[in-house]
């Protein structure tokens, strides 16, 4: 096992690479931030002349090399938009993104389990209707919608949750609630077609025949064995996450990257860019490696190779 | 089998508890919330603030959180007249010399003077790093001169008839230059100290700017609140409903098709008021173009029924007008304000003039996010150029890759903006009729504009500046490399409990609101 | 009848003689198959419909979808008070007649819902194939950068990507198809992995077959099927995409026409005139949901393993 | 001798949207104490089906119809589920056909054993593990310790079916189902295994049923043997009278293709035809398309299980009308 955490550990520096040479290009290609950073108004000499002051009409190889030299030295520079430190304002952003991303990942297993459980163990009747209809319809929603819609029917109708921002628990519950809809249905999904397959195996049959409450045998038997799946599902999907938070956030004004991110896409702050990719790719490699882990301890027969 | 589930339904019982347990602790929480901060007037202008260095940034909604913590030299009113604020009197000395005396016993909230020192330290600043965001606006300045504690002179490269106005805006406060020098600017900006009516408690990144009320304000002190909170909520949808939901007191930019809906309710309503941003369309008037030709202008001109956008976009929250210079502005020509040209049977005949009897086909740029209702009323002009048989091809995007495609200037035969005047004055709106600037973007030129404008720049002469200016419009007016379309108000939701009225600079000045 | 229809469809090669009349055997089956499942035929019901909509549009259509109309705006739908029959659904902001623009909108959502899946296809099942073919080395580099794009968030990636190019149906296809290759990558190589060790392989090399004939000739279809399902269900994802995309102002631009668009431009009026956005977000969710069933189905038909033999 | 299990036209259909199909139509058997019953019959017969029937097992859309399954003055079908599951893996057990597939992969062998030990016994887990291991030993597995510990995955197919039966045989059960347990072993496993059933139901007086569609398997461990195709019972016979004397054309039809060794036969020859469809079963005797002697009445009627005197039954038109026929039948049979 040691031997291959090693391994895989091996592989997260050249990803990391890729994925920053990957970026710089692409913003690269994308231009500088020159024109956006001025006013509307500012005359094409103002443009040029800070264009230059910035550093920015050098050529590629040396701005490519400078920006990797401080990258090899941890230093992602400074954000353009913001004057302080990129990693410094991403990492500040980042406990906010994680809060939510945990409490969508608690919120969706928390339905998406039970459900996909009991849709499983009693097909075709209604609660099996329901949560097929919700596996389908979770992922066909687009979470924008859904987040303007539980807004005004959550909080400014019904008046029983906070618009937005963060201060309390409830605060998170509309924007998990967004973020984990699509996440829910597709962990439904899943747990309910691995238990459907695993409830006809012969060693659910076998444990039935020792006398076990069929309660039972679907905890201790079925489900054991449907973790499998679900859980490297659940994983790769809280990579998706992040993904989605963007959307989210902003909806929902939550102080998290997704927010950070957008704005400076926009703005072209490649250093912001930069370290919040680097960032959240060490954390989605981070999690795939514990995936996988995870993966081979709940399954004695995939061995470490 | 069946009904042998009880762990299964305890635990998805469970699960429906906890979600239940969330809400019940939400209702406890915000109630809780609400009455702590009693005291606390909450707004929102939908972005983030975007940093306290104040001359690093070009954003109005960041500048409108400055002006409250950093006081500018001279301040304009409500309706854009220039008062005396941090300096009581100034008297211009020389064509570029202009003498200042402060008002006395003004202090930081750090307990320091301001003085002269300071004024120098924060206006030479921007003049002359070029690296800050706002040094092209300041760039005229050469040199402060400090005379005492309270009295000194900016002098100006050459006569600089803006010169108030360019310390009367954005990035004009006056900073703490100890404070700044002893701790660094990195500290600077993260406790900012300024002089202004609230100083600065907490700012949490795309989330809260916290000011409370500053008690030794020299100036109108900020009373019926304690504390003053800017949320930021950068969906439009998601600050309407924050609004109604009785948890914020002011919201910017509400869009026209809340306003109904924020009237209808018991407790916000719409506050209006006109701003100085013009919605207009510059065209290209270099060979080549099918624009180049004055009629095809006209014809456009003709085509575009402005208040009909007004009235069927903004709710009628707008002017039109055929100059972008509003009312107000030094060298206004108010004669061409509240005007606008529509009549399709004369655009068609334009057009056939210039040759184009059967139609023509042009490209337009746009942005979409930026302004009000921008994408709107981009389709709403294509729609409307159709029918005088100009078919339009929209080519919109994010505001970002507008900027670029302006600057590199990949656009076709012309493009929509809507832009502002922070001056106040002609000079900075009109610079845009100058060959100079107007090489850059639809290669307009007339020997006639670029001597009033040159003229004008260093006049120090105000009625003869402003009757230039006003020359310059009349011009523009009959050439229309620009196509003015109509001025556009600024909607603010606020709560009923709070009595405000808005800037034509669009900034929020805590001080002048009202807490019923 | 499910062992029949596995060995039947099972991905061992054919002979190309024998192709043809298998081709047509195999459709049938699948045809038969799908009549004996509910959800397929309503998938494929959905799916024909919106094609069906997405082709006929301007014979259907009852508007102009473009056409402004200052004098109808936001007209709710007929069966609402001030509703009526002129405009089933009602109209946008800017008067511009719902129903037509959700019969134009299906041709871009479904264009770039297809076209992006075929273009993510193309790169990802070549890069693959390669892959799992020749191994070692560009094995390990494929593998390496499909590990990175994993890395960097979907939605993150689309953006910075839309912010180079600038927006448009091609762009658009281009970066969602993009973003979506590694899918097919990953997938493929496995498959491929596999099947290179198989007899029929390694006969086709000891008689000195080209290695592009043993890739295209006998490993590609062996590996379609397995393509086939994946496309199909990402196709919905991709159509969801395309509308977060216009939702953050990144997707296409007026004057075309997308459900995606639609939903987003309707939002600001959701509280108010809820049909504007309300009936795209409603065709996205019933087209995805038809293609969700249709893969589905496809694949409990076309993936032997989906059903769970045992190990 | 004591009666074990009485089954009595016992029905078990599957309820498809199309049809309604009789696995089992109406089976009646016994079982003895001590004894082995063995039920024969090609794939497709319903053996599996009656022996889940016994248990209750059959998965939805199967279900019991009619008919009773008698268990200690106690009918199977009728009582509750939970009372049914006090039965089940303490009174009744059953092995399965595939070892693998029949072992949870991802629980330990241990955790598996204790788990009928501490439900049925009320062990604790420390108990439970010392009767585990001590039955890891009677099937004959060395080092039980670390077979207790292992998975399923990590033990060859004969190890996990030696599993299966100490699983099975935990409780000390008075009827131990074993459903083609040794099927999917090799030939010199398969030996071994039946070995130890013998063994075991000596050591532990258990009844055995089982299902088998191998006869080599019936000669060596079963006292009686129950015939069965599409659904019915078609003979039962003591297994000498079955070996030496088949009645049932499709016995007899099973006895030819099957092979042994001290037959001077060359070539077997197999049964015509395919076992039919249970939804589609023919008219009549359901065996008639296959049947070397069918006769006009096979083509209308279907047979009655007839009792020949002795405890053999069979199901034949051939045997029902007179025994000089039968005698006639026989002589060109064979």
């Amino acid at each position: 096992m040691w031997k291959y955490l090693f391994m895989r550990l091996l592989q997260i520096p050249p990803v990391l690479f890729i994925v920053t040479i990957m970026i710089f290009v692409l913003v690269y290609i994308a231009g500088d931030p020159v024109a956006t950073m001025l006013p509307a108004d500012a005359s094409p000499e103002e443009i040029a002349q800070f264009r230059h002051a910035l550093g920015f009409d050098q050529p590629f190889y040396v701005q490519f090399g400078n920006y990797i030299l401080d990258l090899i030295r941890g230093d992602f520079g400074e954000s353009y938009q913001y004057g302080t430190s990129a990693l410094g304002l991403v990492l500040e952003r980042l406990p906010a993104t994680l809060e939510l991303a945990t409490a969508s990942m608690v919120i969706a297993i928390l339905i998406a389990i039970p459900l996909g459980i009991i849709s499983a163990v009693k097909p075709n009747t209604v609660i099996d209707f329901f949560a097929t209809s919700f596996s389908v319809l979770g992922k066909a929603i687009p979470n924008f919608w859904l987040g303007i819609m539980l807004i005004l029917v959550f909080s400014v109708t019904l008046k029983v949750l906070p618009v937005s921002g963060t201060g309390s628990y409830a605060h998170i519950v509309l924007p998990a609630i967004t973020l984990g809809t699509a996440m829910s249905a597709e962990i439904t999904r899943l747990v309910r077609s691995s238990m459907l397959e695993i409830l006809h195996q012969d060693y659910i049959r076998t444990a039935r025949s020792k006398g076990l409450k069929y309660s039972a045998v679907v905890i201790k038997h079925a489900f054991k064995n449907s973790l499998v799946p679900v859980i490297t599902i659940t994983f790769l999907q809280a990579a998706a996450l992040v993904g989605g938070s963007l959307i989210t956030e902003m909806i929902f004004a939550w102080p998290g990257l997704g927010q950070l991110i957008i704005q400076a896409v926009y703005a072209k702050d490649l250093p912001i860019i930069q370290a919040a990719v680097f960032v959240t790719a060490s954390m989605i490699i981070f999690i795939n490696i514990l995936t996988d882990i995870m993966y081979r301890v709940l399954d004695p027969r995939i061995k470490f190779i | 089998m069946r009904g042998k589930f009880s762990t299964l339904s305890i635990y998805a019982l469970v699960s429906i508890l906890l979600l239940a347990g969330c809400t019940t602790t939400s209702k406890g929480a915000t109630t809780e919330v609400t009455k702590e901060e009693d005291k606390t007037l909450i707004i929102s202008l939908g972005p983030d603030l975007m940093t306290w260095d104040i001359h690093n940034h070009t954003t109005t909604t960041t500048e409108a959180i400055h002006v409250n913590v950093f006081d500018y030299l001279l301040m304009r009113d409500k309706v854009g007249e220039i008062q005396p604020h941090l300096a009581k009197e100034w008297n211009k000395i020389d064509d570029t010399t202009v003498e200042f005396k402060l008002n006395e016993g003004i202090k930081f909230h750090n307990g320091e003077d301001l003085t002269a020192e300071d004024v120098k330290f924060t206006l030479e600043r921007v003049a002359k790093d070029d690296t800050l965001r706002s040094h092209g606006d300041y760039d005229t300045i050469k040199e402060v001169k400090v005379l005492d504690d309270l009295k000194f002179q900016i002098i100006t490269t050459e006569p600089d008839p803006m010169l108030l106005s360019r310390i009367s805006r954005q990035a004009s406060g006056i900073l703490p230059k100890d404070y700044i020098e002893e701790n660094g600017w990195d500290h600077f900006e993260n406790s900012p100290v300024g002089s202004g009516p609230l100083k600065f408690v907490e700012w949490k990144r795309d989330n809260q700017v916290v000011l409370e009320a500053n008690p030794d304000y020299f100036g109108k002190k900020v009373t019926n609140v304690d504390q003053v909170i800017f949320r930021a909520i950068p969906e439009d949808s998601t600050r309407v409903a924050e609004l109604l939901s009785g948890n914020i007191d002011i919201v910017a930019n509400v869009p026209p098709s809340d306003w109904e809906r924020v009237k209808s309710s018991d407790n916000s309503q719409i506050v209006n008021g006109p701003s100085n941003r013009n919605y207009m369309i510059f065209l290209r008037t270099q060979e080549g173009w099918p624009t180049s030709d004055v009629k095809v202008r006209e014809a456009m001109d003709y085509a575009i029924d402005d208040q009909a956008i007004v009235d069927s976009l903004l709710n009628g929250g707008g002017t039109p007008s055929l100059s972008r210079v509003n009312p107000g502005d030094i060298g206004a020509q108010e004669e061409l304000y509240g005007k606008y040209n529509y009549d399709v049977t004369k655009a068609k005949q334009l057009l056939a003039e210039a040759g184009y009897e059967d139609g023509l086909t042009i490209e337009l740029s746009g942005p979409t996010g930026r302004y009000i209702q921008d994408r709107e009323v981009m389709q709403l002009i294509a729609g409307m150029l159709e029918e005088a048989g100009i078919k339009t091809e929209m080519n919109l995007m994010k505001w970002e890759p507008f900027v670029e495609l302006r600057e590199q200037q990949k656009f076709k035969d012309g493009y929509l903006i809507a832009l502002g005047s922070s001056f106040f004055d002609a000079g900075q709106s009109l610079n845009y009729y100058g060959t100079d600037r107007a090489s850059s973007i639809n290669g307009y030129s007339n020997p006639e504009v670029d001597q009033l404008l040159s003229d004008a720049e260093t006049l120090m002469d105000e009625s003869a500046r402003i009757e230039m200016y006003q020359r310059v419009q009349d011009i523009a007016n009959d050439e229309k490399p620009i196509l003015p379309l109509f001025q556009i108000d600024q909607y603010f939701g606020v709560s009923k409990s709070i009595e405000y009225e808005t800037r034509m600079d669009e900034l929020i000045y805590i001080p002048d609101i009202i807490n019923k | 009848m499910e062992l029949n229809n596995q060995a039947e469809l099972s991905p061992y090669p054919v002979e190309s003689s024998r192709q043809k009349e298998n081709m047509s055997k195999k459709l049938l089956v699948l045809l038969k198959k799908l009549l004996t499942s509910k959800t397929g035929v309503v998938g494929l019901l959905i799916v024909l419909t919106v094609c069906l909509m997405a082709l006929l549009a301007p014979i259907i259509a009852p508007y102009d979808p473009n056409k402004i109309d200052t004098a109808n705006m936001l007209k709710p739908p007929f069966w609402l008070i001030n509703g009526d029959l002129s405009h089933i659904l009602g109209t946008d902001n800017l008067g511009r007649d719902i129903l037509s623009r959700l019969i134009y909108g299906s041709r871009i959502s479904i264009i770039v819902g297809i076209l992006s899946v075929v273009v993510g296809g193309l790169i990802g099942v070549i890069f693959g194939l390669i892959a799992g073919y020749y191994g070692g080395i560009v094995d390990s580099l494929i593998m390496r950068l499909v590990d990175s794009f994993l890395a960097i968030p979907t939605t993150l990636f689309c953006i910075v990507f839309l912010t180079v190019l600038n927006p448009g149906l091609f762009t658009l296809i281009f970066v969602i198809g993009v973003t979506n290759w590694v899918m097919y990558a990953s997938l493929v190589r496995s498959e491929t992995l596999s099947i290179k060790e198989r007899e029929y392989v390694k006969a086709a090399k000891t008689i000195g077959v080209s290695n592009f004939n043993i890739i295209f000739r006998h490993i590609l279809p062996n590996v379609f099927s397995s393509i086939i399902v994946i496309s199909t269900l990402s196709i919905a994802g991709t159509i969801i995409t395309e509308s977060s995309l216009s939702f953050l102002g990144l997707g296409i631009q007026p004057p075309a026409i997308s459900w995606g668009i639609m939903l987003s431009e309707g939002r600001e009026h959701l509280a108010t005139s809820w049909w504007l956005s309300t009936f795209p977000g409603v065709a996205i969710s019933i087209t995805v949901l038809g293609i969700i069933f249709l893969g589905e189905w496809l694949r409990d038909v076309l993936d032997p393993r989906s059903r769970g033999t045992k190990s | 001798m004591t009666k074990m299990l009485e089954v009595v036209n016992l029905k078990t259909h599957f309820y498809t949207d199309k049809e309604i199909i009789p696995s089992v139509d109406g089976v009646s058997f016994t079982i003895d104490k001590g004894q082995t019953t063995a039920i024969v019959g090609e794939s497709g017969c319903g053996k599996s089906v009656t022996s889940y029937s016994i248990m209750r097992l059959v998965d939805s859309p199967g279900k019991i119809v009619d008919g009773e399954v008698i268990f200690e003055g106690k009918d199977l079908t009728k009582i509750s589920e939970k009372e049914m599951r006090s039965i089940r893996g303490n009174d009744i057990s059953m092995i399965f056909q595939e070892p693998l597939s029949s072992l949870n992969p991802v629980v330990k062998i241990g955790k598996q054993l204790n788990e009928t030990l501490i439900l049925h016994q009320k062990l604790t887990k420390k108990m439970a593990k010392q009767r585990s291991i001590e039955m890891l030993n009677k099937v004959g597995l060395p080092r039980a310790d670390k077979i207790y510990e292992s998975y399923p995955h990590e033990l060859s197919g004969g190890m996990r079916q030696r599993v299966m039966i100490a699983m099975a045989l935990a409780c000390s059960p008075k009827l131990l189902i074993a459903d083609e347990p040794t099927t999917a072993l090799d030939v010199t496993i398969q030996a071994q295994i039946l070995k130890l059933m013998k063994g075991l139901r000596d050591d532990f007086d258990t009844s055995i049923l089982l299902i088998t569609h191998d006869l080599g398997v019936v000669a060596e461990i079963a006292d009686k043997v129950i015939v069965m195709y599409s659904g019915q019972v078609v003979e039962e016979a003591d297994v000498f009278s079955l070996f030496a004397n088949p009645r049932h054309p499709y016995t007899k039809g099973l006895l030819n293709s099957t092979p042994h060794l001290d037959d001077e036969k060359d070539d077997l020859e197999p049964i015509k035809g395919n076992v039919p469809s249970p939804a589609n079963r023919p008219t009549g005797c359901s065996f008639h398309p296959r049947c070397p002697y069918v006769k006009a009445i096979c083509r209308q009627e279907s047979p009655n299980l007839t009792s020949l005197g002795d405890s053999n039954k069979v199901r034949c038109w051939l045997y029902e009308e007179n025994q000089e026929e039968l005698f006639y039948a026989e002589n060109i049979g064979r």
